[in-house]
Order: structure tokens, then C-alpha cells, then sequence
């Protein structure tokens, strides 16, 4: 009986989901594919805050254009083919206008090439790899956040700077890692001809949990600069156990790439080195403009954190549609995406622009040194050193994109 | 750093890896010998240990010695309602059911601990005496690790002592030989069983514990131990307690030394290891035909 | 009486597999086509361990290189469609011949560690051989092509693609079906209960459960290259133990002792999946719960419920 | 017929250090139904894995019809014609009744990769199968599932899987262990028939003096593994270390 029920229970669960389609009037619905379950759905809900909070400001104060924000989000589980579904669900079930999204280079690099066949826009917030708005792009896409090339460029300056000439990496071991240390060796050979590359980088497996080896290996490799890229829950194994063995007082100098994310340093609390250059896609102390401070006062207020990177792209990409739209004049995709290019967009990174060539926003890059500061309960950047995007964004020429 | 110093902190390495392996694995390994089911959920038990700690230490304030006792037994007692209302029903039943029951714990336990924790990352300090880090023939290393070293010998000792030197460790044994047999002599089958699943969860929530100080906690961290514990059972011998021992050290010593000298191969090496395992000595390399 | 109902069952279900695109909502074509590629994987799994006894950990080692072998092709030699899917099936089938040659001596448990070890060596090979495979972000963005030898079928077109899959899955599920009710099909389903009596008896035991092997690993090789084709990419995750158990998890929902019940996990799997989705993150904790409730209360899986409600099997 | 049907040269099996059989040389004529009796333990049924090939002589050799049988592995050794029942019960209980004699038919008749055909359309393969199971007395039962036969019944399916195959030489372990009385009389009717037809040459173990003294016409005695004597019926009821070692006790 019981089993009869439970089987009856699924098929009606099912009959009726399947059926239900609400769209209201009057709405512009977004669709949002972020990394939503498993090791890494910190960044999901990092999205999920930002955009929230900006489809709530923007509905508070009378929508776009009049209309309604509705979102609506898909989890990408880290998997290229399961983005894929996700996107094509939330175009052709959930009658999404717009969609937004994507950490993982892999699903973004995956899901960019079917996004024509959607005929929707396409705004990436978080996933770096340069192909999606180089080899690989084209009208529907567009990205506003900072992509590898444009990171390691800025990376590449302060090692220019810093003056030391013999370099080596730790990266995960998947092509964000190989990536990152390619395109930063090739910058800083490009600035200092004399600089030495390690031919025996470290790349520790993703999500390794033990960084002890490749610790002490670099140690005992004595390199004059060490450039990390590792993220998330690895950077803080990482920190924690090189804290241990001594790593940071070694005679190197060390940049971390995406050192100053806020749910990495939140974490650490004063477990984080001072003294160390950390680079991020945003950072909440770094522009003094009414655009920034009120949305860092209304995220902590809401949520009560400093917010991530990742909620401001989010942030950002709901507000570059509001002011491609309200350009546009209309709702109709193919006006959306011409009033996209070109674009500039007031975010809370700074002002923003769309290049129309590749559609990658030519955006600010964020790097500092870490502080100890009793007036915040994380390390602070300070000095904040801010990239100006036309100094770090490769050339359209350069990035490969052959758009049509 | 020459290569002996290279060589002595690969070796710290592998056992410092190997021997938090074991605590878990011979958990998975002992359900597996009585309950005859490989448990999916052993990584979230391990899981939930970090998690139970961390908020034992953090909201309730407890030290952290205290908390590394509390945590595991707190896991165990979950682990024996899970045993008494689920997992038993399911005993007459192919195998494949016990993995599939075991695997939707898992998708449950994970999320559970996200929707209770958050999604982000926390970490666990270390108590004041194990911070820092002392050096053994040249070579630094935390002290904490010295630490988890000695505490996996010592609860192997102790788990070694309880199956081969006391009544319950013999009737245990007998219930995993013959449970028909063991039931006509007068011992309690079921309530043998629900106390080893218990048992096996709090080894795996005790490793937890004791890596939450050494280790990010975040969601599905547990995904990867689950794999690396069950390689460690398969290479030890399935079922048997001293193979998960010998199979623990072997993967802290492909991770140790691999992570060292065979970076790039790492993904593959523990694989590797098992697969070479499973084709010279199929029944593991301590377990019985 | 048995037989007519379920002739009638499978002619019912053959009219709303090709009348669906026309009625149901067009995402339910994305759903359907995805709930029969991996429905003609978790079949062709099931060949191993429904009909052999032996539960692959690792079959998405097959699984993958029909995904990848596929994105290859289409990347670099743009060959007519027909052709990709003869090729990648025919080099999973190798893969499978090296990887079974050594699994099949090995019974229950350890073959199935021994098929996860390689099927995870499979997934390292694709995430770490970056020159060929595109390393952990795999082959995305190749072009589609012609399907060939005349055929006006467009595989960008949703519809298109649908009923070339259904065609193809029904063609591959007829023909793993004469395969179970042929005398070789008697020797696995006799080998499942008893290995070694079989050998006895005078056949080869492990060379046949190779042949199994071989004949599973092709079939998953095709799904994989469908499921390359449906979703754009090839990614290592296809060959990683989590593509692995999926069919494990949809085979035993539905009932491995009955022929179509993979396929009827499938679906169920794939249609709580998207279903859930679209209401909660939380969609783990919420599908953890129902698997529960179907392993506690379905011993025979949807399939043997059904069975039971057509008043078949008591 | 100069070649010697069964040939047993200098057999030693060892299991580390315990030694299950010594030395064993022996020859099973053809035509002639053997037994090989002894006490538990004797190490009967290792001679039968010895000779089936489930394992392999530590020394020493088995020929069968002139080929070695000794290294060869089981579907080998039962392709040679030496085919064996076992003292469980090693049926396919899943399978129906007919299928199992398929099962070894099919193995006989080497059609297990036949992909094409239909197994249970085969209407010439059916009837080989019934054939088997109707000199059996199985006829009625082909579409029961095995499982649900009665104890005895599944020992003659036992010697109906073993008897499609078409052996030459026929091991049987303990067929009427467990049988009533009544079991026990049909079945050595039943294989003093077979034998009677010439076909088959029976290797019989028993524990039941009446079925070895009322089928075999030559019997191999074995004690702690060696082999204590060997002889027709009346020389070995009356051997004396035979009576001592084994007999006295079970059959007095």
C-alpha cells in the first residue's frame, strides 16, 4: 500500500511539474546557471546573494523599463553537459529572457559554443577562461568579470616591479592552474626578458587536501618568486600547512592570484600572512564611489559579510542588463545585445566597459598587500594597488576572438 | 635540501596522510567485515565528525580536547539510528542495495550539512600545545601531525586489543563468521550489528575530528575520502583490520612520495596501485581468500 | 496473457516515445532525448551486471571514449555523423577488450574495484592529456555535421536529433535484447548464478563474460558518443566513477532483473532530477530521500512494482 | 585400444604443508564403472578437482585418452569428454528446468556465440534437451524453475547437466548423498542402465556401501591420500587392511 502510494506520489509529482508553466506578465525573467551543490556551492550562493540583492533594489525602484525582475536558478553541478541542460531548460521551459551564470571554465567553455541555438544574452560573472570571449566567442556572449589573462597581466606587473627574476608556480592541476602560470610567464617574460622560468612547476592535484610536498619542494627549489594559483578551500589548506613548515618566511616573494577572496580570508581569520600581494576580481575597500558603498552597505546589512567577488559579479551583470535594456529600449534579445556592446556599466567594481569586438568587459583589476587591521575581522588589503582595464585586457586582436 | 632531508619529509608525509587514512578505513573496513555492506556514507560520517567539532568548539565553547571525544560519539549515536531503521532492513537483500541505500545517506547527509552549516568554509585551530611545528632529522614538520601519527597507533593498538582480547571483540567475530551460529549460542545477531555499524561511524567521525584542525572544512569534503577509503580497503584486504593499516600507508606513501616526485601522475597513482593489487592478489594483501 | 500485456505496454510506449515531440512542452524533447541515451547506458551496464552478475564501477571508461573518440571526429575530421557513431562505439570496444581481458577473472566486489581503478585511469588519461583531450575543460564547440548517406536530418534541429536517438536506442535495445534471449544471453544469465558450473560444463567462463564485456562496453561507447553529440562537449567527468554510477543507481531503480528496467530507472532518475531542479538547490537532500524510500519499499524496482500491478510474476 | 581411457601417473597434491594426496597411480578402464571409496577425508574429492581441473597436481601427471589433462583448464577438460557432478548440489536454480540442459548443450554443441538465434525457438536444440531429461525422468518438469524442484529431482537435473554434455567418462560425487532409500534404488537402476548402453564409463564416490557394491565392477580404495588397494568387489570386501582402515566400521 504504502509502495503504491509512494510510486503514485512520484507520477503525480512529476505530471504536474512538467505541466506548470506561470509566466507572468509583466516580468523580465533572468536565468542563472551557478555552481549550486557540492564542494564549491559557496560561489552559488555568493551569486545568489548579488543577484537577489539587485533584482530587490531594482524592483523597489520600479523595474526595468516598468517590468518586474524574476530569476530563476539551475545548478551547473561543475559539469559542461549539465550546464548545457540547465541553460536549455531555463530558455525553453522556464521562458527565460536572460541568462547569466557559470564558475567553471569547463562548463563555460562547454555551454558558450551552444548559446547560439538559445538566441538569448549571455552574461558570464565568474568563470576565467580567456577562450569564451576569444577563440570561442561570439554575439550572444558576453562577460563582465576579470578573465585569466587579464589577472596574470596585473600579476605580471607587480612581479616586474618586485624585481626578482627567478619564478615558479603552485596550481591545481587542471587548465586553470596551467593556464594562470602560462599566461603569467609569458607576460613577465614579455616585460623582463631576463626573468627564469621553473621548467619543474607544481601542479598538486585539485582538491588535493595535502600540500606538505609541493610545500616543501619549493622550498627546497629556493625560487626568488612563487606565483599561486590555487582558490578556494585548496588555498586554505595550502595557507594553513605552509604557515606550518615556514613557507612565508622564506626569502621569496609570493603573489597568490586569487589570495584576497573574501570567503578565503574569511575562513583564515588571522591565520592569513601579512605582507603578502593577493590579487582578486573585487574587492570591497578598493573604489570610494556612491555605486560601491552602497552596495557593500546594503550586502553586509542583508547578509552580513563583506561580499565575495562572486556576489558582485552577479550584482553587476543584473545591473548591465538593466542599463543595456533601458539603451535598448526594448526587450527584444538582438536590440539587448546591440545596446550591450560597447557598453559602460557603473558597478561596484568601478566603471566597466563591454568591448563590442570579444564582448569582455575591459574591468578594473584588484591587488594588495594583506594587512592585520583590529577594525575589520579579516586581513584587509592595504596598500590596494587597482589595475585599470585598457592596462591588463589584451587587445580583441590579441585575444583571438573572431566574432562572425 | 638535499635528498635525504627530501626523503625524510616524504616519509612524514606518507604517514601523516597513511595514518589518518587508517582511523577511517578501518572503520569501513570493520562494517564491511561484519555487515558485509561497503558504506558510501563513510566519508559524510567523516564529515560530520569535522562539523559536529567545529560547532562543539565554536558556539558550545568546548576545548578542543574535549570536543575531539564528544564529536565522534555524537556521529556514532546518528550512525545507530541509521543502523536500527534503515540499514536493517535491507541485510537480506543483493549487496548493490546496501551501496544504493548508503549512497542516497550521502546525498542526504551532504546536504544536511550545508543547509546546516552553510555552504563556505570554516577551519578548525589547532589546540595552543600542537601549533607550531618541530623537526625530526633536518626536517620541519607540524607538530599536530606528530600528533594524529600517535593517535591513529594508539587507536589501532586499542581496536586491535578490543576484537582479539575481549569478549565483545570475540563475540563480534563470531557474529561476522556465522551469524545463524552465533545467534543459536545465545549472542543478540542485530544488536551486535547496530553496535559495529556505530562503530565504524565513529572511527570515521573520530578522523574527522582529528583532521579538522589540518584540513578546510566545506561541503562534500568527504567526497574524496570515501574513494581514497575504499582503495585503502581493497589494497589492505576488504574486511580485514590490519590490511586497512598496511593498504593506509601504502596510499600515504604513493601521496607522500608521489606528490613529491610524480606530481602530475598523482591523480592516477593510488588507481594504479589498487588495480596492480586487485590482479596480483585479488583478495587484498592482508585479507583471506 | 503476460505476453500480450506486455506487447501492449511496449506498443503504447513506442507511440508516445514518437508522439512526444508533438505534444509535450519542448524542453520535455532535451529530457526525453537525455533519458534515452543514458537509459541505452544503463541497459548496456546492465548486460554486465543484470545478466553476468557483475556490477561495473567503471563503465563510464566507455562511456567516455565514445564521447570522446566522437568529439574528436567531428572536431578535427568533421566525418558524416553515421560514421562517428560506428567509429566511437568500435574504439570503446577496444578500450573495453584491454580493461575486461583483465577484469573479467576477478568476481563481484574486487571486479568491481578493479573496474573503477581503470575506469578513473580512463578519466586520467583525459584530464591530464591536455594536447589531445583539451586536459580538464575536454573538447567543446565542434562543429556538427551532415548525418550522411543521404539522410535530411539536421542534428542542431532538437526534433532532428530526437528521433535519430530514439531510432538508434531502439535499434541498439532490440538488439542487446536478441543478445540476452540468444544462447549466449542463456550462458550469462546461467554464469550469474553460477560461474564456475558453467565452466564445467565446458564454456570458456571468462572469455564469455569478455564477450559480454566487449558487447556492453560497445553499446555504452554509443551512448557516449550520442550523449557527446546531445550535450557539445566531451569532458573527463564522463569517464569520472560519478558517470559510473549513474547507471548503477538508474539500473537498480528500475530493476535489474527485467530487460527494460534501466531504462524505466532512467527515466525516473533523470525526470525527479530535472523536476527537482527547478525547485530547490537543496535538490540532493530531496532526491537522497526519495532513492531511500525506493530502496526500502521497492526490493524489485519500478519494474517489479509494475509487473506486480499488471498481475505478472507473484 | 592400446591407449590407456583414464591414466593417473605419480599424483601429489599438497596444500602448503599438508599433503591432501600422495603419489597416486592409477588407471580407469574404459567401459568399466569405478568407484573410489574411503573415509573423510581420504581425499576423494580432491582427486575429482584434480581431474576436472578446478586445481592442479602438485607432481605427477593425468592422462586422458592420451592427452594430458593435468594443466588444462575445466571447459578444457570437459571438451576432452570427462564431465562431473558435484557433492552440492550445482544447479542453475533461476533457470527453468530445460535451460539448464541447455546450458551445457549449448557448451557441447558450441553455439554459445550464436548471437542471432532464439534459444528457446530452437525446436532441435529443445528436443536434444528433452531427450536428456526425459531418460531422466525429468520430462514432465522442463518448464518448472530449478529452484523449486525437490531435493532428489535436483540431483538428477545435477546428472542431466552433466550427461548432455555427452562425456566419455562420467565423475560423480556422492549422487545419492541425501536421497531417500527409494531415491538411492531408482538412481542405481537408473545408472546401471547407462552404463549398460556403453556410452559413458562411471567414476563413482559413495559413502554407501550398497550403491558401490551394487554399481562398480572395479574399486579404488583411498586412505589418508594414498591409495590402500584396488580391486573388484569381492577383493575388496575381503582385504584386510581395507576392513581395518575403513570398512569395519560401516559395514558390520
Amino acid at each position: 500500500m504504502l509502495r503504491k502510494l509512494l510510486v503514485m506520489a512520484v507520477v503525480a509529482f512529476m505530471a504536474i511539474g512538467f505541466s506548470l508553466d506561470a509566466q507572468a506578465e509583466g516580468t523580465v525573467k533572468i536565468g542563472a546557471i551557478y555552481l549550486l551543490s557540492g564542494a564549491f556551492s559557496t560561489y552559488g550562493q555568493f551569486a545568489k546573494n548579488g543577484i537577489e540583492l539587485a533584482a530587490d533594489e531594482i524592483n523597489s525602484s520600479g523595474g526595468i523599463l516598468g517590468k518586474k525582475i524574476e530569476f530563476v536558478l539551475e545548478d551547473s553541478t561543475g559539469k559542461a553537459n549539465v550546464g548545457i541542460q540547465a541553460a536549455r531548460k531555463l530558455v525553453y521551459q522556464e521562458n527565460v529572457d536572460l541568462l547569466m551564470g557559470l564558475d567553471s571554465s569547463g562548463v563555460a567553455k562547454g555551454l558558450v559554443p551552444v548559446v547560439p541555438e538559445l538566441k538569448k544574452p549571455f552574461i558570464i560573472t565568474h568563470a576565467a577562461s580567456p577562450d569564451v570571449t576569444g577563440s570561442l566567442c561570439n554575439k550572444y556572449v558576453f562577460r563582465i568579470s576579470l578573465n585569466i589573462a587579464q589577472n596574470t597581466k596585473a600579476a605580471a606587473l607587480i612581479a616586474k616591479e618586485l624585481g626578482v627574476k627567478k619564478w615558479t608556480t603552485i596550481g591545481p592541476d587542471y587548465d586553470f592552474g596551467h593556464q594562470s602560470w602560462e599566461f603569467f610567464g609569458n607576460y613577465l617574460k614579455e616585460l623582463d626578458p631576463e626573468v627564469v622560468l621553473s621548467a619543474d612547476p607544481s601542479f598538486p592535484k585539485f582538491k588535493a587536501e595535502d600540500f606538505t610536498p609541493f610545500i616543501n619542494k619549493v622550498i627546497s627549489d629556493k625560487p626568488e618568486g612563487v606565483f599561486i594559483s590555487l582558490w578556494g578551500g585548496d588555498l586554505i589548506n595550502f595557507i594553513r600547512q605552509a604557515n606550518n613548515l615556514g613557507f612565508f618566511k622564506q626569502n621569496f616573494k609570493v603573489l597568490m592570484s586569487l589570495g584576497a577572496a573574501t570567503e578565503v580570508l574569511t575562513a583564515l581569520g588571522d591565520q592569513m600572512p601579512e605582507g603578502i600581494w593577493v590579487g582578486t576580481r573585487y574587492w570591497f575597500a578598493a573604489n570610494d564611489t556612491p555605486t560601491n558603498n552602497n552596495f557593500v552597505a546594503a550586502y553586509k546589512k542583508r547578509f552580513g559579510d563583506y561580499p565575495s567577488y562572486n556576489s558582485q559579479g552577479a550584482y553587476a551583470a543584473v545591473y548591465a542588463y538593466k542599463t543595456a535594456i533601458e539603451k535598448a529600449k526594448s526587450f527584444e534579445p538582438d536590440k539587448i545585445i546591440a545596446a550591450l556592446e560597447n557598453l559602460t556599466v557603473d558597478t561596484p567594481s568601478g566603471e566597466l566597459l563591454i568591448r563590442a569586438e570579444d564582448h569582455q568587459a575591459v574591468v578594473n583589476g584588484n591587488w594588495g598587500i594583506t594587512k592585520a587591521d583590529k577594525n575589520y575581522p579579516i586581513r584587509i588589503l592595504d596598500p590596494i594597488r587597482i589595475f585599470p582595464g585598457k592596462d591588463i585586457t589584451p587587445t580583441p586582436q590579441e585575444s583571438g576572438c573572431n566574432m562572425q | 635540501m638535499n635528498l635525504m632531508t627530501a626523503f625524510v619529509a616524504a616519509l612524514l608525509n606518507s604517514f601523516d596522510i597513511g595514518i589518518l587514512l587508517f582511523i577511517i578505513a578501518s572503520g569501513l573496513t570493520i562494517v564491511f567485515g561484519v555487515l558485509g555492506i561497503l558504506n558510501f556514507a563513510h566519508g559524510a560520517l567523516y564529515m560530520a565528525g569535522a562539523y559536529f567539532l567545529l560547532t562543539l568548539m565554536g558556539t558550545v565553547g568546548m576545548p578542543f580536547w574535549v570536543g575531539v571525544l564528544i564529536a565522534p560519539l555524537g556521529v556514532a549515536l546518528l550512525a545507530v539510528l541509521i543502523e536500527r531503521f534503515l540499514l536493517r532492513r535491507i541485510y537480506h537483500r543483493h549487496p548493490s542495495f546496501g551501496l544504493l541505500l548508503t549512497f542516497a545517506l550521502l546525498l542526504i547527509i551532504d546536504d544536511a550539512v550545508r543547509l546546516i552549516w552553510g555552504s563556505g568554509y570554516h577551519i578548525v585551530e589547532p589546540p595552543q600545545l600542537l601549533r607550531g611545528a618541530a623537526s625530526l632529522f633536518g626536517v620541519t614538520y607540524p607538530l599536530y601531525s606528530f600528533f594524529t601519527i600517535g593517535m591513529g597507533i594508539l587507536i589501532g593498538i586499542a581496536v586491535w586489543l578490543i576484537f582479539h582480547r575481549t569478549r565483545i571483540g570475540k563475540t563480534v567475530r563470531a557474529a561476522a563468521l556465522d551469524p545463524e551460529m552465533a545467534q543459536a549460542v545465545g549472542i543478540n545477531v542485530p544488536i551486535v550489528l547496530t553496535v559495529v555499524f556505530g562503530f565504524g561511524a565513529w572511527l570515521a567521525a573520530l578522523g574527522g575530528a582529528l583532521a579538522a584542525p589540518m584540513r578546510t572544512l566545506g561541503p562534500a569534503m568527504g567526497d574524496t575520502i570515501i574513494i581514497e577509503s575504499f582503495i585503502v580497503v581493497v589494497i589492505g584486504g576488504l574486511g580485514s583490520f590490519p590490511g586497512a593499516l598496511f593498504g593506509a600507508l601504502i596510499l600515504g606513501g604513493i601521496h607522500g612520495f608521489g606528490g613529491r616526485w610524480l606530481a602530475e601522475w598523482n591523480i592516477v597513482l593510488p588507481y594504479i596501485g589498487m588495480a596492480l593489487v586487485l590482479l596480483w592478489r585479488p583478495e587484498g594483501l592482508m585479507g583471506r581468500r | 496473457m503476460r505476453k500480450k500485456i506486455q506487447l501492449g505496454v511496449l506498443l503504447l510506449l513506442a507511440v508516445v516515445l514518437v508522439l512526444l515531440p508533438k505534444v509535450s512542452p519542448f524542453f520535455i524533447v532535451f529530457v526525453a532525448t537525455e533519458i534515452l541515451i543514458l537509459g541505452l547506458f544503463a541497459t548496456s551496464f546492465n548486460l554486465m551486471f543484470g545478466y553476468c552478475g557483475l556490477l561495473s564501477f567503471g563503465h563510464g571508461a566507455f562511456f567516455g571514449t565514445g564521447a570522446y573518440v566522437a568529439g574528436l571526429l567531428l572536431q578535427h575530421l568533421q566525418w558524416d555523423f553515421i560514421w562517428v557513431l560506428a567509429v566511437a562505439p568500435l574504439a570503446a570496444a577496444v578500450g573495453a577488450t584491454l580493461i575486461g581481458w583483465l577484469c573479467v577473472r576477478l568476481n563481484e566486489v574486487y571486479f568491481s574495484m578493479l573496474t573503477l581503478a581503470f575506469g578513473m585511469m580512463v578519466f586520467a588519461i583525459a584530464h591530464q592529456w591536455r594536447s589531445v583531450t583539451g586536459g580538464s575543460d575536454g573538447l567543446a564547440g565542434f562543429p556538427l555535421t551532415e548525418v550522411g548517406i543521404g539522410l535530411d536530418i539536421v542534428l542542431a534541429n532538437p526534433f532532428h536529433f530526437y528521433y535519430l536517438t530514439l531510432l538508434i536506442v531502439a535499434l541498439s535495445l532490440a538488439a542487446i535484447y536478441l543478445l540476452t534471449i540468444s544462447p549466449f544471453g542463456l550462458i550469462l544469465r546461467a554464469m550469474r548464478e553460477n560461474t564456475e558450473r558453467v565452466a564445467f560444463a565446458g564454456i570458456p567462463a571468462n572469455r564469455y563474460r569478455l564477450y559480454g564485456f566487449i558487447l556492453s562496453g560497445l553499446f555504452s561507447g554509443l551512448a557516449g558518443a550520442l550523449f557527446a553529440t546531445f550535450s557539445r562537449v566531451a569532458v573527463p567527468e564522463m569517464s569520472h566513477w560519478t558517470q559510473s554510477a549513474e547507471p548503477i543507481l538508474m539500473t537498480i531503480l528500475g530493476g535489474s532483473q527485467y530487460f527494460f528496467g534501466p531504462l524505466a530507472g532512467a527515466a525516473v532518475f533523470l525526470g525527479l532530477k530535472t523536476l527537482i531542479t527547478s525547485y530547490t538547490s537543496e535538490w540532493m537532500i530531496y532526491l537522497g530521500v526519495i532513492l531511500l524510500g525506493m530502496v526500502l519499499f521497492l526490493p524489485k524496482g519500478i519494474f517489479g512494482l509494475l509487473e506486480r500491478w499488471l498481475g505478472g510474476r507473484t | 585400444m592400446t591407449m590407456p581411457f583414464l591414466e593417473v601417473a605419480n599424483v601429489t597434491k599438497a596444500f602448503g604443508h599438508f599433503v591432501a594426496l600422495r603419489r597416486i597411480s592409477l588407471t580407469v578402464r574404459e567401459g568399466r564403472t569405478t568407484a573410489l571409496i574411503g573415509p573423510n577425508g581420504a581425499g576423494k574429492t580432491t582427486f575429482y578437482n584434480l581431474l576436472s581441473g578446478r586445481l592442479q597436481p602438485s607432481e605427477g601427471t593425468v592422462h586422458f585418452c592420451g592427452r594430458p589433462v593435468s594443466g588444462q583448464p575445466p571447459h578444457k577438460i570437459n571438451k576432452m569428454g570427462i564431465s562431473r557432478s558435484f557433492q552440492i548440489t550445482n544447479i542453475f536454480s533461476e533457470l527453468t528446468v530445460l535451460e539448464n540442459v541447455l546450458v551445457a548443450l549449448i557448451a557441447h554443441l558450441n553455439l554459445g556465440l550464436r548471437f542471432w538465434r532464439i534459444v528457446n525457438r530452437d525446436k532441435k536444440l529443445a528436443a536434444r534437451g528433452m531427450e536428456v531429461l526425459e531418460r531422466l525422468g525429468l520430462g514432465p518438469l522442463a518448464s518448472s524453475r530449478a529452484g523449486t524442484l525437490s531435493y532428489g529431482d535436483k540431483r538428477l537435473l545435477e546428472l542431466a547437466i552433466v550427461l548432455a554434455t555427452e562425456p566419455k567418462l562420467v565423475l560423480l560425487d556422492e549422487p545419492t548423498a541425501g536421497m531417500t532409500p527409494e531415491e538411492t534404488h531408482a538412481v542405481i537402476r537408473l545408472l546401471r542402465s547407462l552404463a549398460a548402453e556403453g556410452k559413458y564409463t562411471f567414476l563413482i564416490t559413495e559413502h554407501d556401501m550398497n550403491v558401490v557394491f551394487g554399481l562398480a565392477d572395479h574399486i579404488f580404495v583411498f586412505h589418508h591420500g594414498e591409495l590402500l588397494a584396488e580391486g573388484t568387489c569381492e577383493e575388496i570386501r575381503a582385504h584386510p587392511e581395507v576392513r581395518a582402515a575403513y570398512l569395519g566400521e560401516e559395514v558390520d
